[in-house]
């Protein structure tokens, strides 16, 4: 019974109580940042996915995020292709990108690895702005439709809310079902010795395709949304600085914790909004406030090992002592 | 007889102008207990790292149950069931005691993001499977009750079982172990001991590379020699202990800690 | 007061547990003690505390009359505790006589070119691979360096924290005759052992440590009669 | 009592942009004390609020939001940059604020909807402006340098349609990534077309590194600049290596036009500074926002003050006469032509 | 193809692979001790370049006095860097925090922190905007060899290079410290065994990456002719794919790396848009690294 009360408690937060407490204010700007927030934490918690549970440093997260939005904003600006199909082909789009900057990448270790992403980061971003005649280049792409879809109109500030609710908590729960199951296992093994996983049965190399293709599914989900939501995109909303952002939101949370990088992504969203009232001075209390919080809680806001517990306590059986006494292999 | 379930043939390994494991040939029968040895730097890690696939053979073959596994990847090896840990620890610090094993148990079961996402039927075997074969790893160990601490938090002995459990769940059909006594005192490497030889008992076949003499006399059926990367003696332990080549090169003469 | 090193009432926590709690022992000048006890109990933590590696929580250390406890490892090992660690740490990327050099600390020219003679006596095997990368050593090879390395640093007290490890029995013996070897050029030494038949055999002095006390100590040679000990630690027998 | 009029002025405070942000505050912020001193809205005081962009399209849309909700809010300027205008440009559209900014320069900028305002010209206009100029002193074959962002797109394509069009040729066109400081190479390849002229399409600070590896490398080709090179930093920066360049411009500080010489000198007496060709544009900008708010008096809302806005015509700004197309919302404005000349600006009759 | 432009392209290349090399220098030797990227690196080499610039500016002293002023400022900023941003994280105690990847990212993200903290404050200081080196200092007048043109300043940082090269060699190879610097790189643990002050070593190399990276900045504000808070930032970023290219703690890989991607840009840029040149550098890190993984001088992971 109270296995499944968390995971309620945690849709009707996000779909009904937050978003009656927005509507109550009347505050379109309140709705807005939740709305970036939200985003940040599907893009956050699937780079946790890579960096927190697998391991893989990545510093090229926001290239995904970009391709993701641009084919969302090119299939609805160009061909008319309604919101409820560009998100996924997004996902698609991204994740065939990320497959394919991790195949090469393979072999790479540590922070080779890291570098190697952040060179395609690099790449993917120039691309986005130097191939003029199919990404307009540094123009952008204006008038992205909102989300609309058989007359129904969900451009509004609830309406959109509710979208990026659902996606997000769909992504979410995606990505919790993997990490905190045995293929999570699999991958924090990688991410701890990728050398003893191989030699334990775990196929090391497909296991960092599947990790890049299905986070950068997501990050591509994420950056459908942000199309969709902004109205226009241009390279410069998919730069190095982005990329290091979503990073310092699931460090800030903790690594490998995916509630630890919802947490971390509404922070850094919400935070330099909050502090918009000191002024000039808020990047440097923005960066104060996460040097700080790395100094006092190394290992995040909300670390893996907690994390860990909490999930497996509120929404996952099979990780009870089992008493199995059947026989394994060798018997 | 029993069939040999790994065989070796002329396999050699070079690092550079170092000649690491040099044209050795030998077999480990079905059901065998066999033990390696020889001095330091005699080519014994290396001879498991071809064995599993860490390291490509410069030359030779390994069969497996009969059929060739040099040139596969580690995973590979591993799925065909031969299961091995490592001479200095490496378990996953950062893990439970219960996920550190299940590693193993998800080598065996495979891993598929599908099963895991949506648990169907063949995703809730999948996760039954995994569980079962990692508490019986971890009962078969005695680690069961702590299977939810940190194994980071778990002491040094307890490492060393933590590591032949996550070999366990992987269900070999051969387990190669390098020194798992080192750094046991004498009783506990007497439990271990023990604990082999119940897995022998059980019927599980066992290569392991050991230089604590008690260890490798009191319980192996067969003993390997390596020195400086070829073999000079394989027999039965009576016949080992006597072996000049072996008094020469490993034990050093002295007869009472071959005892 | 003829002890070199002297340990009372010594105290370490790490994190939230206590692992010492309440250590007391004496190394002589030129004596071998041997410290005894299973895993866990705590022997590395005393051999860490001693040479400053790690933060004592109470009780003192002295060496020589002078209170060292809490100094940095650094200075300690300059006033002659040199360690061969528990788990080796080699520079693995650096060569073989890189090591070596390193152990010989800010000594060089004539002293250290004999030093190093003295050391490739006692290791032939170091010699063949001078030049070699630390990290490519077998682990046998990996441990006679470590002690070797200890050893450069000319200690009064050298610290060895199961030198044995991992080590062939032709070399577990030489590393017991070296230990044997090293006592008579004056320096003292606290060995923390598994092998206890081996350790009790060159030591004169033995201490028993279980959950981070002291439960037992005496003359090395009582204590390999004693029957507590044959039961916990010698009394492996296989057959 | 006064009633309040609220306007919003989003650009970077904060961050690699700052720079422009900081220019803009100070100039909008002296010409609503002008005016509220003024007394042309009697019964209302003007103010406005500040938000920082960093220029980040995220914090714009946000900051837009905020302004929307905001209902003392009648009007808003900014922001800097035209994907970070645009991005927000999309909220004031859908909640109908008008949206003055002073720089976007993007030609789908003021296409968004009737509520996008300017009052920077565009290349449209510029372009063959210089073009003409260019080929009117014989360079016929001419290489194009220009940032590669929506702007420098645009200096490019309307400044080659222009040289095209008027007889003659654009050998090459380099656009350089923004954050791009080492000229050289681009210079070396477009020296070695041995074109007549080049053209630059970039700001202050790049310009200034250009010119100055210009002069280190020995080209010397003529060369011509959009207005986006006036700015007394450029010579500050380049020194004798930015003379003889030559562009068009909007605003000229050392001008003996009286609005324009009221304007340099408060600017310099309030901070210590000469006002840059962005400085003077958002004093434009606010102060033509502030002429529509005058022109429908206290009662002002975000509809009455687009309307307002809409017809502005002929204003008389520091950067020239402003004039608003009805149907299109361009500005038209008028150029002069400039040559930097022993270090200083100079107009080109 | 190989007229004169070409060499001249060359030569431009070079003189970028050049500052980045100074950068990478630095910023290799601190990656090589601690095993984390150094992210306030750009930092330190933005701050020396303002240092300097603001005692040019005032006093206009001869131009070694400068690098002087500045080496104390990078060594007070490398200290300053290190207590702040790194010691916090380094509990050389237990080795599983050493080895763990939550502390890789840890300093990464504290540096970063601090790398923001300092560019804000510069910001607020200086203004944004890129201040000119008065120019009887600058470094850019221009030098013509027959047909070809250089600027001072290319040779001034072509000799700076070499020393620091040089000097830092010498330092690694030959004497104490640098013997000890490559000990607490190895194995930080274990330099405390053999009587290594860890700390201090740490805070040296720290001091000697900073000023290395402080007098880069000048010697690069002095040859461009201007400073700006986040003139760190880009050139950073490539010195850092020169160290992972060169195989992360190989200083010789490093350079060699460096002033090959100057010129990959330059070369590439004669036949596209700069745009596309700058992602030929990022090409051919892709490409090193998928032949060589560990980089090109680097060596091979540790063993099984
Ligand atoms: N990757 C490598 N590169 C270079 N040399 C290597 C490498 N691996 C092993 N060697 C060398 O090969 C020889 C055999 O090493 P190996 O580790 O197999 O010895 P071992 O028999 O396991 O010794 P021990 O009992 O001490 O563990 C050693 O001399 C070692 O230095
Ligand atoms: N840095 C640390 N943090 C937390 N606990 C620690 C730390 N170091 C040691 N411990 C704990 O202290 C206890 C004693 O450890 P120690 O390494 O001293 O044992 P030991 O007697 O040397 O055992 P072994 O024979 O296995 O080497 C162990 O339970 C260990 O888990
Ligand atoms: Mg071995
Ligand atoms: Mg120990």
């Amino acid at each position: 019974m109270s296995k499944r009360i968390l995971p309620l408690v945690v849709a009707l937060t996000v779909l009904v109580l937050v978003p009656a407490l927005l509507q109550a204010s009347g505050s379109g700007y309140l709705f807005r940042v939740s709305i970036t927030a939200m985003i940040f934490a599907i893009l956050a918690a699937s780079l946790n996915f890579i960096t927190g549970v697998a391991g893989l440093l990545s510093l090229g997260h926001a290239a995904f995020y970009g391709i993701g939005a641009y084919a969302a904003a090119l299939l609805a600006t160009q061909h008319g292709v309604p919101f409820l199909l560009t998100i996924p082909l997004a996902g698609v789009a991204a994740a065939i990108g990320g497959v394919l900057v991790a195949l090469p990448t393979m072999r790479l270790v540590s922070i080779y690895f890291a570098v190697a992403t952040l060179g395609t980061g690099e790449i993917i971003h120039g691309t986005l702005l130097n191939w003029v005649d199919f990404t307009r280049g540094p123009m952008g792409i204006p008038a992205i439709p909102s989300f609309k879809v058989f007359g129904l109109d969900l451009s509004g500030n609830l309406g959109s809310y509710l979208v990026v609710a659902v996606v997000m908590l769909a992504s979410l729960w995606v990505l919790h079902r993997l990490t905190h199951s045995y293929y999570g296992n699999a991958l924090r093994a990688l991410r701890e010795d990728d050398q003893c996983a191989d030699s334990m049965g775990i196929d090391v190399v497909r296991l960092k395709g599947e990790v890049f293709a299905i986070a950068c599914f997501f990050a591509g989900v994420a950056g459908a949304l942000w199309a969709h939501t902004t109205g226009y995109i241009s390279p410069n909303d998919f730069r190095f600085g982005e990329s290091i952002l979503v990073l310092a939101m699931i460090v800030v949370g903790g690594l490998g914790s995916l509630p630890g990088a919802v947490i971390g992504a509404v922070l850094l969203i919400v935070l330099p909004e909050a502090l918009r009232p000191v002024g000039d001075v808020r990047m440097i209390v923005v960066g104060c406030v996460m040097f700080f919080s790395i100094l006092l809680l190394p290992k995040g806001l909300f670390g893996e090992v907690s994390a860990l517990n909490l999930v497996r306590s509120s929404f996952g059986g099979g990780w009870k002592a089992g008493s199995a006494r059947q026989s394994i292999g060798w018997r | 007889m029993m069939a040999a379930l790994l065989e070796i043939e002329n396999l050699t390994r070079r690092f550079g102008g170092l000649l690491a494991v040099d044209r050795v040939s030998g077999h480990v029968g079905q059901g065998e207990l066999v033990g390696l040895i020889g001095p330091n730097g005699a080519g014994k890690t290396t001879l498991f790292n071809l064995i599993s696939g860490f390291t490509p053979p410069s030359e030779g073959t390994v069969r497996f149950g009969g059929e060739t596994i040099s040139g596969l990847k580690p995973w590979r090896v591993a799925r065909r069931g031969l299961g091995r840990t490592f001479q200095n620890l490496r378990i996953f610090p950062n893990m439970t005691v219960f996920d550190n094993v299940s590693v193993g148990a998800i080598g065996a079961v495979g891993h598929s993001p599908w099963r895991s996402l949506f648990r169907g039927s063949r995703g809730e075997a999948d996760a039954k499977a995994v569980s079962e074969r990692t508490w019986a790893a971890l009962e078969r160990v005695g680690l069961a009750g702590q299977g939810h601490e940190l194994a980071a938090n778990l002491s040094y002995g307890k490492r060393k079982y933590l590591e032949i459990a996550r070999a366990l769940a992987l269900g070999p059909r051969l387990l190669i172990l390098d020194e798992p006594a080192a750094g046991l005192n004498d009783s506990e490497t007497a439990d271990l001991a023990a604990f082999i030889r119940g897995l022998h008992a059980e019927g599980m076949t066992v290569l392991l590379v050991e230089h604590d003499m008690t260890l490798v006399m009191g319980i192996c059926q067969r003993v390997m020699v390596l020195a400086s990367g070829r073999k000079i003696a394989d027999g039965t332990p009576e016949h080992i202990r006597r072996d000049p080549a072996v008094l020469e090169a490993y034990l050093g003469g002295d007869e009472e800690d071959a005892a | 007061m003829t002890h070199l090193l002297e340990i009372r009432d010594l105290r370490v926590t790490m994190g939230p547990q206590p692992i010492l709690q309440g250590v007391s022992l004496d190394v002589p000048a030129g004596g071998i003690v041997t410290v005894l006890g299973s895993n866990g109990v705590g022997k590395t933590t005393l051999m860490r505390a001693i040479s400053g590696v790690y933060k004592v929580g109470g009780g003192e250390i002295r060496l020589d009359g002078t209170p060292i406890t809490n100094r940095t490892t650094h200075d300690i090992v300059r006033l002659g505790v040199c360690q061969a660690p528990e788990g080796r740490q080699i520079f693995s990327s650096m060569t073989v006589l890189e090591n070596l050099r390193l152990g010989a600390g800010p000594r060089g020219g004539r002293e250290y070119e004999q030093d190093l003679e003295r050391m490739l006596g006692l290791f032939p095997r170091l010699r063949e691979r001078l030049s070699q990368k630390a990290g490519s050593l077998s682990g046998g090879e990996q441990q006679m360096l470590c002690v070797g390395r200890a050893l450069m640093g000319r200690p009064r007290l050298l610290l060895m924290d199961e030198p044995s490890l991992g080590l062939a029995p032709k070399l577990v013996r030489q590393i017991f005759d070296l230990v044997a070897t090293i006592r008579e050029t004056g320096t003292a030494i606290l060995l923390v052992e598994q092998n206890a038949k081996a350790a009790l055999r060159v030591a004169d002095q033995a201490y028993v440590m279980e959950s981070g006390r002291i439960v037992l100590q005496g003359p090395a040679t009582e204590l390999a009669e004693d029957p507590r000990i044959r039961a916990a630690y010698l009394g492996g027998h296989v057959h | 009592a006064q009633k309040t009029i609220a306007l919003g002025y989003q650009a970077p405070l904060t961050g690699e942009m700052s720079q422009y942000g900081e220019v803009f505050r100070n100039s909008a912020t002296m010409a609503v004390e002008q005016f509220n001193k003024s007394g042309k809205l009697p019964g209302a005081t003007v103010v406005l609020k500040f938000e920082d962009s960093k220029n980040d399209a995220k914090e714009g849309v946000n900051i837009a939001k905020k302004f929307v909700d905001d209902p003392e809010i009648v009007g808003v300027l900014g922001d800097f940059s035209s994907t970070v205008s645009m991005a927000a440009a999309q909220v004031y559209a859908q909640a109908g604020l008008p949206q003055l900014s002073q720089t976007a320069s993007h030609p789908d900028y003021v296409k968004i909807s009737e509520w996008q305002f300017r009052n920077i010209t565009t290349q449209a206009y510029e372009g063959p402006f210089v073009a003409k100029w260019a080929l009117g002193e014989g360079k016929k074959k001419i290489a194009v340098i220009a940032i590669q962002n929506d702007w420098g797109q645009s200096v490019v394509s309307n400044f080659k349609d222009a040289v095209e069009k008027g007889g003659g040729q654009v050998t090459s066109v380099e656009f350089y990534n923004p954050g791009n400081r080492d000229f050289r190479t681009i210079l070396t390849k477009v020296a070695r077309e041995k074109p007549d002229a080049i053209y630059l399409g970039m700001f202050d600070e790049d310009g200034a590194s250009l010119l100055q590896q210009r002069r280190q490398l020995n080209v010397q080709i003529p060369t011509y600049a959009t207005s986006s090179l006036y700015s007394p930093k450029l010579i500050t920066l380049a020194g004798p290596s930015s003379d003889g360049l030559k562009l068009s411009t909007t605003f000229a500080s050392d001008s003996p036009e009286p609005v324009v010489k009221a304007y340099v000198d408060e600017y310099q007496a309030r901070y210590k500074a000469v006002p840059t060709m962005f400085a003077a544009q958002a004093y434009d900008a606010t102060n033509i926002m502030l002429a529509a708010i005058a022109k429908v008096g206290p009662t002002v809302d975000r509809k009455s003050l687009r309307d307002a806005l809409a017809q502005t015509a002929g204003f008389p700004g520091v950067t020239g006469e402003t004039t608003f197309d009805p149907q299109t919302r361009e500005p038209t404005k008028t150029l002069a032509r400039m040559e930097i000349k022993g270090g200083q600006f100079a107009l080109v009759k | 193809m190989f007229d004169a432009f070409f060499v001249q392209q060359l030569v431009n290349g070079f003189s970028v692979g050049l500052v980045y090399a100074l950068i990478a220098i630095g910023f290799t030797l601190i990656f090589g001790v601690l095993n984390v990227v150094n992210f306030a690196h750009g930092e330190v080499y933005m701050v020396g370049a303002y240092a300097g610039v603001v005692l040019i500016t005032a006093w206009a002293p001869p131009l070694i006095a400068v690098v002087l002023f500045v080496m104390a400022v990078g060594a007070v900023a490398g200290f300053g860097l290190e207590r702040l941003a790194f010691k916090p994280f380094r509990r050389f105690q237990d080795e599983a925090s050493l080895k763990s990847k939550a502390m890789r990212e840890a300093t990464l993200l504290s540096s970063l922190a601090v790398s923001i903290i300092v560019r804000e404050v510069v910001e607020k200081v200086f203004g944004g905007a890129m201040r000119p080196v008065p120019f009887e200092s600058q470094l850019t007048d221009p030098v013509q060899i027959g047909e070809l043109s250089f600027s001072t300043g290319q040779f001034v940082i072509f000799g700076a290079a070499v020393a620091m090269f040089a000097g830092l060699q010498f330092l690694l190879y030959r004497t104490r410290i640098g013997l000890s610097i490559r000990a607490v790189a190895n194995n930080p643990l274990g330099a405390k065994y053999v009587g290594i002050d860890t700390d201090r070593t740490i805070i040296a190399t720290f001091v000697v990456g900073s000023v290395m990276g402080a007098v880069a900045g000048i010697l690069v504000a002095l040859y461009y002719g201007s400073v700006f808070p986040t003139m760190g930032f880009a050139p950073g970023v490539k010195a850092f794919v020169a160290m992972v290219m060169g195989g992360l703690s190989s200083i010789p890989g490093a350079v060699i790396c460096a002033i090959f991607l100057g010129l990959a840009e330059a070369v590439a840029t004669e036949f596209l848009a700069q745009g596309w040149s700058e992602m030929i550098a990022y090409g051919f890190l892709l490409l090193t690294l998928i032949f060589f993984p560990t980089g090109l001088f680097g060596g091979a992971r540790d063993r099984v």
